[in-house]
């Protein structure tokens, strides 16, 4: 049998993960093939829904970061998202809608090594706690072929 | 065919349904909950409930449900390939205590699937529903079937009717050659029953008004400050439609997910304000009095003017699940003292 | 219908080492909308850049995926080949195949169809990209010096000298910064001061230079070319423009105990001090904390004293509002203080001194008019112990990255030593000789031939007293690993350079981006070291990074001339990625309602309001408007929006949707 | 309600409103929403236990404004909604009068919106024990268990949105889920298309909602979902401190601290 492939999807902003993740690059630092990033200019324009869009689409696990408190680029876009986050993972968790597949993190531009540390944790995590069934039984109701 | 009437005992009834499950067959019943008693799929004889006058949501769902997928497609830069949903088997369903109004309002609904246009998917639902009503023993102001030519032992639309008598067994009138079928599968739950008056046995429900009168009358009352006046309570939800057993306006959507999608045929109301938006931003009907307006138009004047048969049955669901109390029957009666414009 | 190219990259081997770079071309050539797919060598060479541009003539390309490095890298690069060829430039997207997935994952399927999935998701972003125009906003030609250090000295000369205004602004009483307590510089031994001063003097004197020093930044608000600085002026308890600067007060102030910063506590100054004699602007400040008056409530002799009555013991700070265009961050470093290392002594021990301290030490201006003595007892000490990497390159107990300096400076202390005590011995404990510059290897040399100092390559494990000496236990590595033992008089330890205290502080001011360490991040570590993250915030000297004279002097003249070339235009294109309020045909006009939290939720107050009225002139709706002049583009506004009615270009709902979409389905 | 009754009659004889909206007899035993336009209709304003509707709603229908300027009956949910309204550009103080109600059925006038928060703040929301106990009972379930709860309580909706109709604060003219550019929520009364309108509904209500439970009443399915808003409230309160309506333009979800508190951000 095959390992579970775990599908994430990393919502990250532009200046500090966006860059960071390029300087994993850079450091040639390895990290698991699972997480895809899309590029945002801040974590604040990282609106919910898309979230739970991609896990309607198939997605195992989420990551979203941005800048460390204080250094937002545009000075206060992650103090909005970081509020909007404990809002949303409050009704997550009440809605019963694993939280423990979205990892929120801060990583700076300078966090090569963290971005490789968090997107295998990630991976590591959503290994663990297997496809995301319940919600593509959700999500799949038109289909009616999802895979348990 | 002529009606056949049979006699059920009280502990027979159980001994059907549970038949019934046993074949397999989808059973949907109503279903207490809260204050509600709502249709719903039910696996054991005990999940229904007897203490309701009609469901909050109506049966319609069985042919006509608030989502259904027409087709599927999968598209490539070449090609696309299409799965017609029409082609699919759609299982058979048993509706168990629909109330006459319910049952009846099959015919009007039936019709529209099958006016210009004759519906596959819902013809072929419609084919697989069995429907067992269960007239009524009570009612409430809200219920007006008497004046919308119906009743509460109105067998029109039903397979099956049973009635409850005095002594707790039921009266079981078979009114159409699926119903015989049912008699003759359980035909050991069945006891002859000769001719008798089932009248005692159900509610009495006051006519309030006349239908033919008010389609009459509603020829002429396009302009009539009754629409504004009665609907301004409205905040513009689509409840009324969706608990609506006759209303079977819907909505197209795509839901595409990459080259794959399904087309949906989805419920909508003209209570919204988007019914009837054009892309322009013009809306020619852009109040909640004129969306009130073509309600009551299309139930009592389009529909029959078009197919004999009006747009609703009298079960008073409207009524009952509107946040702001508006009442259909309140305008259906002020319109009868309407005097209709020259 | 969309007609998408795709240029997938090799990046020489880079890309195409792990990811199967033709596959990729291949399979992203099978999308819906996408008319030609390619892969070569360098899309970013020239004959890359013309394969792209002769492909969007040929084929009619409506968008463009370049499948390549990071587009913080070469997105520009693509986007003005693509507007070369006449597609608007922002119908040009990148997909990250080298630092999102060449280099961070090994040669597999997996990684092949990571890169699949990553050009796809573009593909599906660009197809829904619209052609955006560069916004013009004016540029203010002024700009804002932080730090009146060598660094900010010379940035603020080049940029004055090229004809625009600059104001420099200096938390200290003097400008000079760090290089002004320097004796001599390596590798030429000239005299700091000597060639400093002749600066410092330009600066005041300079017509187009505001010099206000005992200033700091207070807020930074504003972007490119439209800055608003806030600038809190430090009370100075007198008035500038009286004061003379005969210096009456400095000699005649009862306090004279108060460590002297400029002389890092080995002099002493007063209350009312200048901070060294060649000080610009050569006027006295008062320090509030040490002066009797203002701790007790009497004294003012100075103010009795002073013959052109200047003092101001009422003088409150003041905060000035500035208009600026660009600002240059020169705020220098700091030196780390060693007590960290208990097994220096240092703190514990008078005779064991900083570096920076031996600087005073040997300068002519300082305490000791330029001789060697051991600040316990006067002393010139016979033997000298030097510790290189006092806290550098050691992650466990100071800092790991190397301070760039010590090794130089440390040669140029034992050999001062050596040149001012004849007799003298000096020993260097090393760790590696670190000494790669123009004639700085032939300096370190001279040290150790004809200066005959003692390198000893390895490390010191303990200082202690005894009998008056210092007793230096280390181990000599190259001598298989013998102990060492060193009696010395003094011990000087080349302690690390670090980030200024305020630096993280200021950092977030100013909304610049900085690293662990506190030192100010540069926008490129190569292409764009004097850049920072924020557009018109540029970086001169030890602030990003320690630095000697001449690389700081450089990165100044650097970060000066890409002021100068703001200067340069009177408007300035910015990248038009900003948010936008729908507007629609009557009688929705739009489906904003104007409940304005997205005005209360924008870092930039770039939200205002706009009445749509009709002829008549009455108001029918008021919806949000977004001033594009002021909107940074962060479309934190667009999240919040819950009629979804405010969009941004570039990162729209539609595009930011597809993505995922995308990124998720394959199929 | 004769004091009521008095104040309307002469506010509408002075012309100093031109329509009340009030609680009059509705069917069986309901009240329902009533817009007096005339004097001597005042006597239809009835005020009781059963009058749950809130009102407030009506102050941002096209339909409602077009009738003039109003007074409004609000007792304590539709004094909250106005507040919030207020803080959110919807209402503005000279174009309304605000006919307060106790919860002892008395009139309160109030001079101004600020008057009503003052008002409020003695009369603060607070989520009954019942609810909590749900809640906590919820949130007690297995994760999957609890996703399972959800997806079979939401299963009747049929999106007719009379909990966004009902709602003082879906005032929007284009809803989200109007939207299909791109099509943020399925417009299907799916499973899936049910649970995005849900929490895209919860989310859209963080840090506004002010617990009058319109959505609930007005569910004809009976789907709790003020659970969903209450919850959220709680959650407000717990982290930001907030609770409840206010003038300050600032609104939980529209303002931060930098030193707002989390435990679950690496």
């Amino acid at each position: 049998m095959t390992e579970f492939e775990p599908k994430i999807v990393a919502f990250v902003c532009n200046w500090c993960t966006y860059a960071g993740a390029d300087l994993t690059g850079t450091s040639r630092i390895k990290y698991a093939q699972n997480v895809k990033i899309i590029r945002f200019p801040c974590t604040g324009r990282i609106d919910f829904m898309l979230l739970l869009k991609a896990f309607g689409e198939g997605a195992d696990g989420i990551i979203v970061s941005g800048c460390h408190p204080n250094d937002c680029h545009y000075t206060s876009g992650n103090f909005h998202a970081r509020r909007r986050w404990i809002m949303f993972r409050g009704l997550l968790d009440l809605l019963g809608i694993d939280i423990r597949r979205i990892q929120y993190s801060w990583v700076s531009a300078a966090e090569g090594a963290k971005w490789a540390d968090i997107v295998n944790s990630t991976v590591k995590t959503i290994r663990e706690l297997g496809p995301y069934t319940d919600y593509a039984k959700v999500a799949g109701y038109l289909e009616k072929e999802v895979k348990e | 065919m002529q009606t056949e009437n049979y006699l059920i005992r009280k502990s027979s009834l159980e001994k059907l349904f549970g038949n019934l499950i046993g074949n397999g067959k989808i059973v949907y019943a109503p279903k207490a909950k809260g204050n509600l008693a709502l249709f719903d799929k039910v696996q054991a004889f005990g999940e229904i409930t007897e203490d309701y006058i009609v469901t909050a949501n109506s049966a319609k769902s069985v042919t006509f449900p608030r989502t259904e997928k027409l087709f599927s497609y999968h598209k490539s830069k070449e090609s696309t390939e299409i799965t017609d949903a029409a082609n699919n088997t759609f299982p058979d369903v048993i509706l168990w205590g629909t109330r006459p109004c319910d049952a009846a309002a099959f015919i009007p609904l039936t019709e529209t699937f099958n006016g210009d246009f004759q519906d596959i998917i819902y013809n072929k639902r419609r084919e697989k529903v069995l429907i067992l009503s269960f007239s009524c023993k009570r009612s409430d102001e809200y219920c007006f079937c008497t004046s919308v030519n119906s009743g509460p032992g109105n067998t029109a639309g039903s397979d099956v009717q049973f009635t409850k008598l005095s002594d707790g067994d039921y009266l079981a009138e078979v009114i159409t050659e699926k119903g015989q079928l049912l008699v003759k599968e359980n035909c050991n739950l069945f006891e002859a029953k000769p001719e008798e008056d089932k009248e005692p046995n159900l509610a009495i429900v006051a006519t309030r008004f006349n239908q033919e009168e008010i389609q009459a009358k509603l020829q002429n009352l396009f302009e009539n400050p009754v629409w504004d006046d009665k609907s301004r309570a409205c905040l513009g939800c689509g409840s009324c439609s969706y608990v609506c057993p006759v209303c079977s306006c819907f909505d197209i959507q795509d839901e595409a997910h990459g080259n794959k999608g399904t087309r949906l045929r989805c419920w909508d109301s003209c209570g919204y304000g988007l019914f009837t938006m054009h892309t322009s931003g013009h809306n020619p009907r852009n109040t909640q009095g004129g969306r009130w307006r073509q309600r009551i138009l299309h139930k009592f004047l389009y529909m029959p003017n078009k197919s004999k048969v009006a747009g609703c049955v009298g079960c008073g669901r409207c009524s009952r699940s509107c946040p702001a109390d508006i009442n259909i029957l309140d305008t259906l009666t002020s319109l009868q003292e309407e005097k209709p414009n020259e | 219908m969309s007609k998408i190219g795709v240029f997938i990259c090799h990046c020489g081997e880079n890309i195409s080492s792990t990811v199967d770079v033709v596959r990729v071309a291949e399979e992203t050539g099978k999308l819906e909308g996408v008319e030609f797919s390619t892969d070569y060598k360098y899309m970013c060479s020239d004959p890359g850049q013309t394969i792209i541009k002769q492909t969007i003539k040929e084929k009619g390309l409506t968008g463009v995926v370049v499948a390549a490095c990071s587009p913080r890298m070469h997105e520009p690069t693509f986007r003005k080949a693509c507007q070369e060829a006449g597609l608007n430039p922002y119908m040009c997207e990148m997909s990250n195949l080298r630092e999102h997935c060449s280099w961070v994952h090994d040669k597999s399927e997996a990684t092949t169809q990571k890169a699949i999935d990553l050009v796809r998701t573009l593909v599906e972003k660009v197809k829904l990209n619209k052609p955006l125009y560069p916004i013009k906003v004016p540029v203010t030609k002024t700009a804002l010096v932080l730090g009146g250090g060598i660094a900010g000295i010379q940035a603020s000369l080049d940029i004055a000298n090229a004809g625009h205004k600059v104001i420099l602004v200096e938390k200290d009483p003097s400008i000079g910064g760090h290089m002004s307590q320097l004796s001599e510089t390596f590798p030429t031994l000239d005299c700091s001061q000597c060639i400093l001063t002749p600066r410092m003097v330009e600066v005041a004197q300079h017509p187009n230079i505001t010099l206000w020093t005992y200033a700091e930044l207070e807020k930074l608000e504003g972007f490119i070319g439209n800055f608003k600085a806030t600038i809190r002026k430090k009370a100075k308890s007198i008035d500038e423009n009286i004061c003379n600067g005969c210096g009456h007060c400095t000699t005649k102030c009862p306090t004279k105990k108060i460590p002297s910063e400029f002389n890092t506590g080995l002099g002493t100054r007063t209350a009312i001090y200048v901070p060294f004699p060649q000080a610009v602007p050569n006027k006295p400040v008062i320090d509030k904390d040490n002066c009797t008056y203002y701790q007790k409530g009497k004294c003012k002799i100075c103010e009795k004293l002073c013959p052109t009555g200047a003092i101001r013991f009422d003088q409150q700070d003041e905060l000035v509002e500035l208009e600026v265009g660009a600002v240059v961050i020169a705020t220098g470093f700091n030196v780390m203080q060693p007590s960290g290392f208990p097994e220096y002594g240092y703190g514990k021990y008078k005779d064991v001194i900083t570096g920076l301290q031996f600087e005073r030490l040997a300068s002519a201006s300082g305490p000791t008019l330029g001789e060697i003595r051991r600040p316990s007892d006067g002393k010139i000490p016979e033997k000298i112990v030097f510790v290189a990497c006092a806290g550098s390159r050691d992650p466990a107990k100071g800092i790991p990255y190397c301070s760039k300096i010590c090794c130089m400076y440390t040669a140029k202390h034992a050999m001062l030593y050596q040149h001012k005590v004849h007799g003298g011995k000096s020993y260097i404990f090393y760790m590696d000789i670190r000494a790669a510059g123009k004639n700085y290897e032939e300096f370190v040399r001279r040290a150790i031939v004809d200066d005959e100092v003692n390198y000893i390559r390895g490390r010191v494990s303990k200082v202690y007293e005894e009998n008056g000496k210092l007793i230096v236990k280390g181990v000599d590595t190259l001598l298989n690993a013998k102990p060492v033992e060193i009696e010395a008089d003094m011990v000087v330890l080349a302690s690390a350079a670090v980030a200024n205290p305020g630096a993280e502080e200021l950092a977030q001011k100013m909304h610049v981006s900085y690293d662990s360490y506190n030192f100010f991040s540069e926008a490129h570590p190569k292409l764009k070291p004097v850049e920072t993250n924020t557009a018109g915030i540029f970086l001169a000297g030890a602030c990003q990074a320690p630095k000697d004279i001449p690389e700081t002097v450089s990165q100044a003249s650097g970060a000066a001339s890409k002021v100068i070339i703001l200067f340069s235009q009177n408007e300035l294109s910015r990248e038009p990625v900003v948010a936008v309020v729908n507007r629609s045909a009557p009688p929705v006009y739009s489906t904003c309602v104007g409940c304005f939290m997205c005005a209360s939720a924008c870092p930039y107050q770039a939200i205002g309001e706009e009445l749509i009225t009709d002829r008549k002139g009455n108001v029918i709706k008021r919806v949000a408007k977004v001033n594009p002049g002021l909107c940074q583009g962060c479309g934190t506004c667009v999240a919040f929006c819950r009629s979804k009615s405010i969009d941004i270009d570039g990162y729209s709902n539609e595009q930011m949707y597809s993505e995922v979409m995308a990124l998720l389905n394959n199929d | 309600m004769n004091e009521l009754i008095q104040k309307a009659t002469i506010l509408l004889e002075s012309n100093s409103v031109q329509v009340v909206i009030g609680y009059g007899k509705g069917s069986a035993n309901r009240t329902r929403a009533i817009f007096i336009t005339q004097a001597a209709d005042c006597e239809k304003l009835i005020f009781d236990s059963r009058c749950i509707q809130n009102l407030a709603v009506y102050l941002t229908k096209q339909e409602i404004k077009k009738l003039g300027k109003p007074a409004i009956v609000a007792p304590i949910p539709v004094l909250r909604s106005i507040v919030q309204l207020a803080a959110e550009n919807q209402i503005a103080e000279n174009d309304l009068v605000v006919l307060g109600v106790t919860p002892e059925s008395e009139l309160v006038e109030f001079e101004s919106f600020a008057a009503i928060e003052t008002f409020l703040s003695t009369h603060r929301i607070e989520i009954e024990g019942k609810y909590q106990k749900t809640i906590e009972m919820i949130k007690s379930m297995p994760v999957s268990e609890r996703f399972a709860y959800w997806v079979k309580e939401l299963e009747p909706c049929f999106k007719c949105y009379a909990c966004r109709s009902a709602c003082p604060l879906c005032y929007c003219t284009r809803c989200t889920v109007e939207n299909n550019q791109p099509q943020w929520i399925s417009v299907a009364s799916h499973p899936l298309g049910n649970l995005e309108w849900h929490v895209m509904r919860a989310m859209h209500l963080a840090g506004r909602c002010t617990d009058c439970e319109a959505c609930y009443n007005a569910c004809p399915m009976g789907i709790p979902i003020h659970l969903l808003t209450k919850s959220m409230l709680q959650d407000v309160a717990e982290n930001f401190g907030t609770y409840g309506p206010s003038l300050d333009k600032l609104n939980a979800l529209s303002s931060f601290k930098p030193d707002d508190k989390e435990s679950f951000i690496r």
